[in-house]
């Protein structure tokens, strides 16, 4: 009776603490400089396409290094769709679901033999081939020149200033997000969960898992290229950078960061990067070597992400409130977290 | 003739420097299950290193000791400072090693600036081997040699030594293998130096070969990459054969058809993968 | 004969060199409970794995009440019908117990299983035989628990729901006592004991006394043939199966 | 679920305090002291990291000497330099750009890569502030997509080339050439002013190969390379530089080799030493021009960096330069005196000689073909020739010059 309190009580408490950020990010152009306007949507944008990478990763336990692909097919989408052959948003979102979608099923269907570091590796490999078409193909791509021009005032209705874009993409990131935490909550979403902890059991209860490995790429690459025309549309530009795996490894720091086991893991960490990135890139030059120790001291301290040291933390505090010996539970929990987020 | 047999040793000699730039990673691949993505920055560290003490002393192979020593040193003290920690977890070691080569990448660009520069070939080696409508270098004749030489030297040492036997066994099961006298610790950090020294190598020869700058660092680990997971991840003798094969892929590809090089050594090999994880020459492995 | 709920015709497998299951012919009638016995490395999982559907046969069928299933994928064959546990617990332990329930309870049902935009718990028909199994099986009192925090008993139970939850017409029960402490085992024993008689039972079991108990026909392997069938009268005085257990215990301890 | 719902949120919220506090501490005071003779801040935007980083540090380092030597003033104005890493992303530069906006740029320099500045190109023309491109070659940045904001002082891909093409058929009498170059957009529209010239000179191109950026092996190129033709006409850059004239060495290739200014730049010049040996080459600057600007210049670089001069350095500091005349001609440091008094800027005293910007803000100045020699023990590029008043048409007229195909896309068209 009283977990059906605490219950409720948690409820209402998500839904006040998600309305005062909501509230937040949607006022945050009334009280911060624009360049910050630029730094929120560049992190919104990173967020929705960190929540695409986690459907894989973090869910589906599957560790793939070439998410870059789908970002950077959404951005060619745009890119080539808008300023060379005069396409609509519509065709633009449409086309990037679609393909998106499509290209993920074709990376799905190729790591169904693949495990761990060899998903890795073979989805590397797929976003460095991609890679190297856009930047050879030079007749549709302009190769390393990039497609510059791309108008913001298509996905803003009306007049396209900073801010109006950045309501945009804040809409846009909610809705794709809205529609994945529905995804991750479906029977689909749970049992793509299912076959990260046992493929065997799956199996055994039905499932054929290979389709649902397959759809995890699939609705992951389509939200993904999403994500990838908000960039490219935040840059008014797009290139082979947008393909490059440091972005495929950037996304999935993310996850890590924000702690790949909770949905909004990926959020935190793109919030947690892009501002570090920021704020160091602002007084040195030397923010790689930042970047790389972040990498480091993450993976070594804090394996689980931001959000599963708040978790462990708050499941030590009830635990003591609640006068219980909690040790062993909170200590079998956060294995299980750095275990999910690696490779079964 | 001469064309063909020209072509013929070009592929292979750039072979041997694939083998060269592979070898490190796949032994520490194969014998600790770790994929070290730093391997291309221990490349450029042992080559700026190199370069560096040479250009102080002007003593060839006292700067290339100097640089697989300081490498290797390096190697031992990330492995045990860092690596060791998450022994067995695959993905928290990929990306320690991602961020580990930024870190010395972005480190060596601070030191060293970011000119090409290239360490020189080895004393010499620095003459043409001139036949009558036909050239080739000794330095790439000595790589294939060497390429040769360190493939020997390591498959003696997985399959006659211990050395092997006892990784394995402290990679599967650590307590048992400590229960059992193995130096866990000791066997981890000597296979790690080892594969930094191979990289360090491969920074100082290789790199007369590819040079330095900065990106180097992942454009080495992404040659060396496609070599080892053709060649099937830890397999030293498949790795080899496949930088040997890729060697003359590239040459007689670019020959035949040279604008599709980017994509045409990618594209396959997501193939190879997905038809043959274990690539080659890798063994079957049951997960 | 139409009456058989499993069929094996001169089921054989062979990996590399060794040959694991040769040329079994089982029979099982539905309804009938078989035990299946044997010393170590015999054969008894693998001749599992071949029914259920995870190892594919060198040679011979499979068939499930009278259909050839040989070719079919796991999937297809729990489909058809037949339900499995794991010799090791083999849980969703990232996930409460009654999700464990709901996706068992979703698998049996297409239309739910392939719906990726209503969350798992807005299907009203799944929610209502989810809670009367949890119910039914005294798990409700954990049901926001993950695996983890269970007992083993509790665990093994939790399995035969899965395994059951999709209203199979043949279980396959992989040792499920192994490494259950004495009195969970007994409970557990009831259980099973206690399941609907018209499902189809097939286990592998280590414990002579659950074997007994249970089954109603014995089957004992020894490298992967079958040695002998029969009542369990008929195999406890068998001087084939003591031979074959004797033997073998030596070796072993030796 | 709710448990971790509640997570959700607290880790949300937790994130954005973070960042708000975060960029609070990044943004700097732009409020600079408003003194009577005025400030202009100027925002270097260059890639400090990754494979152009030394590039980037040339440039800026040419840059801040030239304010430095004046005591931090251009014209009577306080100079406050910012600086951004570009990183060689556009994204990445943009940020910087908006940072550097945001605390009062009033004039931008830099760009290396011609990608990150059509990239950024956008916001800058937006926001219309002044940008002097100072390494960035794609010629339609400066031709089709012109724009009056922006100015490059640094040369066009192909406009460095054309001179040779009529020195290498006219002076140097070679009938045939073949070309090789690297595979992107800069090697195409170099190799094409080359092409385009030395054809229209009267002479043939006889073959077109291009390997890809980052070639380790160039060995499969050089073997392809036509014996028959006259010479070698090359432009590779960078690390690639070093690996093609090692391998045109190996492989013995006779044929003499002459090519774009960047394959035998000050930055690689040090390393290929004797292999460039006898290599001409055209660009519009080289470390050892004989004049009293440039010595001082070179000079006061090699004591101050202790590294040789180059063309990026150069550009830096002419760049420098340009703005001090442009404040001069103005006397104002707002954003549109200084695109207007730009475009009228004429630079006399510049290191590489007579300096000015075409109606389309393209740099017109002297063109130099050099010889790489060893000169008292240091590896040079000595001064054959000078084609002064060089501009980016060559001697076309810009109006057709423009109209025809863009060069880049006439890859693969010459040696037919």
């Amino acid at each position: 009776m009283s977990a059906v309190n605490a219950d409720a009580r948690n409820r209402l408490l998500l839904r006040v603490a998600l309305l005062a950020v909501g509230i937040a990010l949607v006022a945050a152009p009334y009280v911060v400089s624009s360049f910050q306007i630029g730094v929120l949507s560049r992190i919104a944008v990173f967020a929705l396409f960190g929540l695409a990478f986690n459907i894989v990763f973090g869910a589906g336990g599957m560790p793939s290094l070439g998410h870059a692909a789908f970002f950077g097919l959404g951005g060619y989408i745009i890119g080539i769709g808008t300023v060379r052959l005069d396409a609509g948003i519509i065709t633009v979102f449409v086309l990037a679901l679609v393909l998106g979608a499509v290209l993920g099923a074709i990376v799905g269907v190729l790591t169904l033999r693949s495990h761990g570091v060899y998903v890795l590796l073979l989805t590397l490999a797929v976003a460095q081939a991609l890679w190297g078409l856009a930047f050879q193909q030079v007749r549709w791509t302009r190769g390393d020149n990039g497609i510059a021009g791309i108008e913001r005032s298509l996905i803003v209705p009306g007049d396209a200033t900073l801010v109006t874009f950045y309501w945009a993409v804040l809409a846009v990131v909610a809705i794709f997000g809205a529609l994945v935490w529905w995804f991750q909550r479906s029977p689909a979403g749970v049992a793509i969960v299912a076959h990260r902890e046992s493929a065997s059991r799956l199996a055994a209860l039905g499932y054929r898992v290979s389709a649902y490995r397959i759809g995890a790429f699939t609705v992951s690459g389509a939200v993904a290229a999403i994500a990838g025309v908000l960039y490219a549309s935040l840059n008014r530009f797009v290139g082979p950078e947008n393909l490059a795996w440091t972005m495929s490894a950037e996304v999935m720091l993310f996850a890590i960061v924000g702690g790949a086991a909770f949905f909004a893991g990926p959020i935190v960490g793109a919030a947690a990067i892009v501002t570090l990135e920021v704020w160091v890139s602002g007084f040195t030059d030397r923010w790689l070597a930042v970047l790389g120790l972040t990498y480091i001291l993450t993976m070594l301290f804090m394996p689980q992400g931001i959000l599963g040291l708040v978790d462990d933390r708050r499941r030590a505090w009830r635990a003591r409130r609640d006068g219980r010996e909690a040790a062993a539970t909170s200590a079998n929990a956060s294995d299980a977290l750095t275990g999910s987020g690696g490779m079964s | 003739m001469g064309s063909i047999l020209g072509h013929i040793l070009n592929g292979l000699s750039f072979g041997s420097v694939l083998f060269l730039l592979a070898s490190g990673l796949t032994l520490t691949f194969g014998l600790m299950r770790t994929v070290n993505l730093a391997h291309g920055a221990f490349f450029a560290l042992g080559g700026y290193i190199a370069l560096d003490v040479l250009r102080r002393t002007d003593r060839y192979w006292f700067s290339l000791l100097v640089a697989i020593l300081a490498a290797t040193l390096v190697g031992v003290l990330f492995e045990r400072l860092a690596l060791h920690r998450v022994l067995g977890k695959e993905l928290p070691q990929i990306l320690i090693t991602v961020g580990f080569a930024f870190l010395i990448a972005d480190l060596l660009l601070a030191y060293y600036g970011g000119r090409p520069q290239s360490p020189p070939r080895p004393p010499g080696l620095d003459g043409v081997l001139r036949l009558e409508n036909f050239a080739f270098p000794h330095f790439r004749l000595a790589l294939i040699v060497v390429a040769v030489v360190v493939w020997l030297g390591l498959h003696l040492l997985i399959t006659r030594t211990k050395i092997g036997a006892m990784v394995r066994a402290s990679v599967d099961d650590e307590p048992i293998a400590r229960s059992v006298g193995v130096k866990v610790p000791a066997i981890f950090a000597t296979v790690f130096g080892a594969g930094t020294a191979l990289a360090a190598f491969a920074g100082v020869w290789g790199g007369a070969f590819t040079g330095l700058q900065p990106g180097s660092e992942w454009q080495i680990l992404l040659l060396a990459l496609v070599v080892v997971v053709v060649g099937g991840l830890g397999s030293v003798g498949g790795a080899l054969i496949a930088a040997l094969a890729v060697g003359l892929l590239d040459e007689f590809g670019k020959w035949l058809f040279p604008s599709f090089a980017l994509f045409t050594l990618y594209a396959p090999v997501a193939v190879l993968l997905a038809i043959r994880p274990q690539g080659f020459f890798g063994k079957e492995e049951l997960t | 004969m139409t009456d058989l709920a499993v069929e094996t015709d001169a089921l054989t497998v062979r990996f590399g060199g060794l040959t694991a299951v040769d040329g079994v012919d089982l029979r099982v009638a539905t309804g009938h409970r078989r035990a299946i016995i044997g010393p170590n490395g015999a054969g008894k999982t693998t001749l599992f794995n071949l029914i259920a559907g995870q190892v594919r046969p060198t040679s011979g069928t499979v068939k499930l009440h009278g259909r050839d299933v040989t070719g079919l994928p796991v999937q297809a064959r729990t489909r058809a019908g037949v339900a499995r546990t794991f010799q090791i617990t083999n849980l969703f332990d990232e996930l409460t117990v009654t999700d464990n329930v709901r996706l068992a309870v979703a698998g049996a049902d297409p239309k739910v299983r392939r719906t990726f935009w209503r969350p798992l718990h807005r299907f009203p028909h799944i929610e209502a035989r989810v809670d009367d199994l949890l119910e039914q099986w005294d798990l409700a009192a954990v049901r926001d628990e993950r695996p983890i925090a269970l007992s083993y008993g509790q665990q093994r139970i939790l399995e035969i729901v899965l395994a059951t939850a999709g209203q199979q017409r043949v279980l396959l029960l992989d040792e499920p006592t192994a490494g259950v402490s004495k009195s969970e085992a007994e409970n557990l024993v009831d259980t099973i004991d206690a399941l609907p008689r018209d499902l189809t039972i097939i286990l592998v079991e280590h414990d002579m006394d659950v074997a007994f108990r249970i089954a109603d026909e014995i089957t004992v392997m020894v490298n992967g043939e079958e040695l002998v069938t029969g009542p369990p009268d008929t195999i406890r005085g068998d001087e084939r199966v003591v031979e074959a257990y004797l033997g073998r215990d030596e070796s072993d301890a030796a | 679920m709710s448990a971790q719902a509640v997570n959700t949120s607290i880790g949300a919220l937790a994130s954005l305090a973070l960042l708000l506090a975060a960029c609070d501490g990044a943004a700097i005071d732009d409020d600079v002291d408003e003194d009577a003779a005025g400030t202009v801040t100027v925002g270097l935007i260059n890639p400090l990291t990754g494979p152009f980083a030394a590039l980037g540090e040339d440039v800026n380092a040419g840059f801040e000497m030239y304010v430095d030597e004046n005591d931090g003033q251009l014209a009577g104005f306080d100079v406050e330099i910012l600086s951004e890493d570009t990183a060689n992303d556009t994204a990445i530069a943009i940020e910087g750009i908006e940072r550097m906006l945001d605390q009062g740029a009033d004039v931008l320099v830099g760009f290396v890569n011609s990608g990150v500045t059509y990239g950024a190109s956008e916001v800058i023309r937006e926001e219309g502030v002044p940008l002097v491109i100072t390494t960035a070659g794609a010629d339609d940045l400066t031709q089709r997509d012109a724009s009056e904001s922006i100015f490059r002082i640094s040369y066009t891909s192909s406009q460095d080339s054309m001179p040779l093409g009529d020195y290498a058929c006219n002076e140097l009498g070679y009938e045939t050439i073949s070309m090789i170059g690297l595979d992107y957009a800069f090697g195409w529209e170099a190799a094409g002013g080359f092409a385009m010239a030395y054809e229209d000179a009267g002479c043939e191109i006889v073959q077109e190969l291009y390997a890809p950026l980052d070639t380790p092996d160039w060995a499969p190129f050089v073997q392809q390379i036509d014996r028959e033709a006259d010479a070698v006409w090359a432009v590779i850059a960078g690390a690639d530089a070093i690996r093609f004239l090692q391998s045109y060495d190996d492989f013995g290739v006779e044929l003499p080799l002459i090519g774009h200014g960047a394959t035998t730049d000050e930055q690689v010049l040090d390393e290929q030493q004797e292999l460039a040996e006898g290599v001409i080459t055209s660009l519009h600057y080289t470390a050892v021009i004989d004049n009293e600007f440039n010595d001082a210049f070179r000079e006061a670089f090699e004591a101050e960096y202790g590294t040789t001069v180059s063309q990026y350095s150069d550009n830096g500091y002419t760049a420098a330069m340009a703005i001090e005349a442009a404040l001069e001609g103005a006397g104002a440091s707002d954003r549109d005196a200084l695109i207007e008094a730009l475009g009228d800027i004429e630079l006399d005293e510049a290191p590489r000689g007579r300096t000015y910007f075409d109606e389309y803000g393209q740099a017109v100045y002297p063109v130099y073909i050099r010889e790489a020699v060893e000169q008292d023990g240091r590896w040079v590029n000595q001064v054959l020739d000078v084609y002064e008043d060089v501009s980016q048409f060559w001697d076309y007229d810009p109006g057709e010059f423009m109209s025809g195909e863009p060069l880049e896309e006439r890859r693969g068209t010459w040696a037919d």
